[in-house]
């Protein structure tokens, strides 16, 4: 299914910004300039945000209001940026948190 | 005297459940079970399994796990609910980044 | 530093209320909210408030929100959004995270207005991706235009997870079970019976044993449990399901509070750890005020009182008002909400198990149990009755504060009274002229226009419908009753869509005079299936 | 329960519960009483967790001297909790030719009491923390400095005390210590009366009033001093940290990766509260700034909790280790200065050999009650 509301029986047409591109661990994704960038990744079927640093166990939204903090991704370089409250802007580079970093970036000198 | 007070309380020995490898604390992966042998260790309050564990101690600040965490204590203790206080709550609210924190801007004008 | 008269912390109901009235008194006003649309909650409520006029009774949430918005902004109130309060400290300063800067300010009073927040259960994969809070699912669909899943179970029964149940199955999710743990649905029954005639099953007394998937929720398994919420074994039940909501209850955000030192207490019936506050909402920090759900869990309606009241006080306590403006003021407010805190659902009954209506009406067992009236139940309230011609049956059962029936009938058939707790009565001598206002106005959706004479053999059923698509004149399909199931075949005879219904379209089915009130909803689609 | 132990100890902080677990390791019954709900809720969990020799009062060396060689590293085995001591030195570091004279200076004094520190350069520096700004010219070195997690030391001596039958009881607030026939023996709370052959007194600033209850005074203020705490980052470096301008101090946690930084904004002497430790609205941001002066890369990095704790300050910048012995059976400890979380395993030995009369393993004249003498 569509994960998008095109129309809502109560609330109408949805308005959304600007439609931009952006990168989801090397794969680009279309969303909608504004929105959360949970929103854009959850139209396109991305699930899982993160992997837990104990366990490696998957994480996603649960809050969705940036209170739970579940949803962090690394943005532009950097880690534990909560997507649910985050705007996608044009060219924004997610990326997959393994623990408090992206895959294969240990350390901090790749931080940034 | 509260039960939370006196620490030399006979809680029985730790009983392993079956849930004891539920995830509690979502953010520092902390499981029901440690929580349980944390009580048993002597740890009694909120604030004491937190420091003990770092229950609450994540990104979240215990947003999330506080009154899970709260619930289990209480049954482990068998007191009351109203005997727990919550962990403290303290500044900032929300996770800020060090240069944002640091850097205190002046209200310009009337506005 | 910068101050000003009022610093309110939360732009949600409560909080724009109280920044209303300060303004009104003349103060200067500014308010932060982290996030970045205004309204907390309410914009994500997109169904009709109960109440009566004096609390926005059956205009939608996000709509109170922009009248609060408007109103806010023409009484000069700033308000400021993505501005998260990071602390409040000694001599009522706050900081104020705003961009990439903290921002000092101090109020010579400050309303906390922060609301509450979700609580969590844990169950055997509640971290599982798909697993999310009933607020998640209503900030996805309805501020951001996102469908949270495709097959959803739904935990708790309270008015929150019927609430967004019901904004599920509007966005086109399937809804294949509710679940709660408790024995009786906690939230209203008009809430759980618009859900349970579109096919909804509950599963009262029971709890999800296991959210099932590696990367994400595939699947989920419940089992009933008994009187000590312990699981009866062989009564697993498995729902394939891609998400599990979580709707378990509130509790206050009183974390900023606590941390400025405020005497806080632990209050079963407030839902949570909360300020100590007076009948203004002052707390224990001379000029510190709450309002909403931050100094106990109830509904918006309140909060917006609450806030008003607080917003008066604090005019007061700076002296732009006098005592006896600010006991005129609050009396009327306090008596809105006092009428807000009646009934059945008040907090001094939470727990409570309640046999009869304060008329003396037996409390339907099966709402309770199942989410829907019987029909034997039914015809003993005093909203339905049995009329020649068009006329309205309400299936309303439960004392809750509400009142929106009477003012809509334009023919005064329906009474509520002085005490918008009681149930509806219909008034046999009054002509219903079949307006379908009352139908469109019932935030429950417990009214239904019945004509058992409508055709030889045939009844129409005038019902609510808030789905997409909404079927035409001519439409054949299914008629379900209250318990969703299909009783017979139906077809479609009017559409009304009037403006004045706000979206609430009035679907006019006919149905075999017999079914008359047993049908209830209408699902189209092949009848020679 | 009995009311009546060899020791009754008043405060259930660190020091407290340390004492507690050595006393009760010789079989000596112990009660512990303390004022707030939550073990080590003062000084105790709420410091920066060092374990430091450098840059220590000369006086105080031989007690964290004493703790780094013979306490600290087989701590964690001892009590059954990683309280994850890490030894991997302490950078003290300096961007100015005025810093360095500060350093140069701390590092003298330290090394004429033995202890293994020196002035390293910009280059040196780097080597051992490769995550250091340009601009820091040079530092002192401490290699056996380190640092442990203050919350997990406090709880895990008092875990293992109550394990060996030490009594602690919370929310017992004290309000008098009285005589018996001129012996200090016992301690009456707001619900009860406890009974000791000797009375240890550990209970920070609050000690002040016990002791005045018997005619005591140790000359103290009480100051509120901040700490920060980050987002878990991934493992950089394991050196505490300290700074000529002492505009931070702190280090990343074992295990967890967050940072722990204490600061001040400059204001800690004369600042106001209201009762309890509160934050003061522009110590945090100051002291983010005074952490990105010398680690520009962590600027990104999160504050998730600020914090503040009172620290007993002594006129004179070190504790009171003592017998009292014109009150007999009372044996003080207290005016830690801030500094008391590195030496509290030694502090705790030797309390408990001074209650049971032994001779202590350090000399404690330097910290005797009745050291404090007028300016001329």
């Amino acid at each position: 299914m569509n994960a998008r509301i095109i129309e809502h029986p109560i609330l109408g047409k949805i308005e959304k910004g600007r439609l931009v591109e952006f990168s989801y661990n090397d794969t680009k994704l279309n969303g909608y300039e504004g929105e959360p960038i949970s929103a854009a990744l959850k139209a396109a079927g991305v699930m899982v945000h993160r992997h837990t640093q104990k366990q490696g166990a998957p994480r996603g939204v649960f809050c969705a209001i940036g209170r739970c903090t579940d949803c962090v991704m690394v943005v532009d370089g950097k880690a534990n940026v909560r997507t649910c409250i985050t705007p996608l802007t044009d060219g924004m580079i997610v990326q997959t948190q393994y623990g408090v970093s992206a895959k294969n970036h240990q350390g901090a000198e790749e931080r940034s | 005297m509260r039960k939370i007070n006196d620490r030399s309380r006979d809680l029985g020995a730790f009983v392993p459940a079956d849930d004891d490898q539920m995830i509690i604390c979502r953010c520092e992966e902390i499981t029901k079970g440690e929580i349980r042998q944390a009580v048993h260790d002597g740890m009694f309050t909120l604030t004491e399994v937190r420091r003990y564990l770092r229950t609450g101690m994540g990104l979240c600040q215990g947003q999330t796990c506080g009154k899970l965490v709260k619930g289990i204590i209480v049954r482990e203790l068998g007191t009351a609910p109203a005997e727990l206080e919550p962990a403290f709550s303290r500044v900032p609210m929300r996770p800020i980044e060090m240069k944002v924190f640091a850097n205190e801007q002046e209200v310009q004008g009337d506005e | 530093m910068k101050r000003y008269d009022l610093i309110v912390v939360g732009a949600g109901p409560a909080g724009l209320s109280a920044a209303i009235e300060a303004a009104k008194c003349g103060l200067q006003v500014i308010v932060f909210d982290e996030n970045a649309n205004p309204g907390g909650q309410l914009f994500k409520q997109v169904h009709k408030f109960f109440g009566s006029k004096e609390h926005k009774a059956k205009i939608r949430g996000f709509r109170i929100g922009e009248q609060l918005l408007v109103e806010a902004n023409q009484l000069g109130v700033q308000v400021v959004l993505n501005a998260t309060v990071a602390g409040l400290f000694q001599d009522k300063e706050i900081t104020v995270r705003i961009n990439d800067g903290i921002y000092h300010y101090k109020g010579d009073t400050i309303i906390v207005a922060t609301g509450a927040s979700e609580n969590a259960t844990a169950f055997e994969g509640w971290t599982l991706p798909g697993v999310i809070g009933a607020g998640a699912a209503q900030t996805m669909m309805n501020l951001h235009g996102i469908v949270p899943g495709s097959k959803v179970l739904m935990l708790g029964s309270g008015n929150v997870g019927l609430v967004v149940s019901y904004q599920l199955l509007q966005v086109g999710c399937e809804v294949v079970a509710l679940a709660d743990a408790a024995p009786r649905v906690g939230g209203y029954g008009v809430h759980a019976a618009k859900l349970t005639r579109t096919g909804v099953p509950f599963y009262l007394s029971h709890t999800i044993i296991k959210a099932e998937g590696s990367d994400c929720v595939t699947g989920v398994t419940i089992g009933a449990v008994d009187k000590a919420w312990k699981l009866i074994p062989g009564t697993e039940k498995h729902f394939a399901v891609d998400t599990i909501c979580v709707a378990v209850g509130l509790s206050p955000m009183a974390q900023i509070l606590s941390a400025a030192g405020c005497s806080m207490e632990e209050s079963q019936s407030k839902g949570g750890y909360v300020p100590v506050c007076d009948e203004y909402g002052e707390t224990s920090i001379a000029g510190v005020f709450v309002a909403g759900d931050v100094s106990g869990v109830e509904e918006a309606s309140s909060a917006m009182i609450e806030g008003r009241i607080a917003g008066i006080a604090v005019a007061e306590y700076l002296g732009f008002i006098d005592k006896t403006v600010l006991t005129q003021k609050t009396l009327e407010l306090e008596s809105a909400l006092s009428t807000l805190r009646q009934g059945m659902f008040a907090i001094e009954n939470r727990g409570k198990i309640l046999e009869k209506t304060d008329e003396g009406y037996d409390v339907s067992l099966h709402l309770l149990q199942k989410g829907y009236l019987t029909e034997e139940e039914v015809m003993q309230y005093p909203g339905v009755t049995k009329q020649q011609g068009v006329h309205a049956v309400i299936e309303c059962s439960q004392n809750i504060p509400c009142n929106p029936c009477q003012d809509a009938c334009p023919k005064q058939c329906i009474k509520v009274g002085d005490n918008i707790t009681s149930l509806p009565v219909i008034d046999e001598a009054a002509v219903c002229i079949g307006c379908g206002l009352c139908v469109a106005a019932c935030s429950g959706q417990a009214i239904f226009l019945v004509d058992e004479n409508y055709e030889d053999g045939y009844a129409s059923i005038t019902l609510p419908y808030e789905f997409l698509p909404l079927p035409a004149k001519g439409n054949a399909g299914w008629a379900l009753d209250r318990s969703g199931q299909k009783v017979c075949k139906a077809e479609v005879v009017k559409v009304n869509t009037a403006s004045a219904f706000d979206r609430t379209n009035l679907l006019t089915i006919k149905v075999p005079v017999e079914m008359a009130m047993k049908a209830r909803f209408f699902k189209g689609g092949d009848c020679h299936a | 329960m009995s009311n009546t132990a060899d020791t009754v100890i008043i405060g259930g902080g660190i020091i407290g519960a340390a004492t507690a677990y050595y006393l009760a390791l010789q079989g000596a019954k112990v009660i512990v009483l303390e004022k707030s709900d939550h073990i080590g809720n003062g000084g105790s969990s709420r410091n920066g967790g060092g374990v430091r020799q450098s840059g220590r009062d000369p006086r105080e060396l031989p007690l964290v001297m004493y703790g780094v060689n013979n306490l600290w590293p087989k701590l964690s085995d001892e009590l059954g909790v990683d309280v994850e001591y890490v030894q991997e030195g302490n950078l003290r570091l300096g961007k100015t030719e005025q810093h360095l004279n500060i350093l140069r200076g701390l590092t003298e004094r330290s090394v004429a009491c033995g202890l293994d520190v020196k002035m390293i350069n910009a280059k040196e520096a780097q080597e051992i923390c490769p995550y250091l700004s340009d601009e820091i010219i040079g530092a002192s070195w401490c290699p056996t400095d380190g640092h442990a997690n203050p919350m997990l030391a406090t709880l895990a001596y008092y875990r293992k005390a109550r394990m060996l039958g030490a009594r602690f009881i919370t929310g017992e607030n004290v309000l008098k210590i009285k005589k018996i026939r001129g012996h200090a023996r016992q301690v009456i709370t707001e619900s009860g009366v406890y009974e000791g052959e000797n009375i240890i007194l550990a209970a920070g600033y609050d000690s002040r009033p016990i002791m005045a209850t018997v005619g005591i005074d140790v000359p103290m203020t009480q100051i509120a001093l901040e700490v920060l705490v980050t987002e878990a980052q991934p493992q950089m470096f394991g050196q505490m940290l300290g700074t000529a301008m002492a505009d931070f101090y702190g280090h990343q946690s074992k295990h967890h990766g967050s940072f722990i930084f204490g600061g001040t904004s400059g204001f800690e002497d004369t600042n106001k509260d209201n009762g309890l430790p509160v934050t003061a609205s522009l110590t945090a941001p100051c002291t983010c700034r005074g952490i990105m002066k010398y680690f520009p890369l962590l600027q990104d990095v999160k504050i998730v909790r600020t914090w503040s704790g009172w620290a007993d300050i002594a006129a004179d910048q070190i504790p009171v280790i003592s017998h009292v012995e014109e009150v007999p059976g009372l044996i003080v400890a207290c005016g830690f200065t801030g500094h008391g979380f590195g030496i509290a395993p030694t502090v705790g030995l030797l309390l408990s050999q001074l209650a049971r009369g032994e001779q202590t393993v350090l000399d404690l004249t330097e910290f005797r009650y009745d050291r404090f003498k007028t300016k001329i």
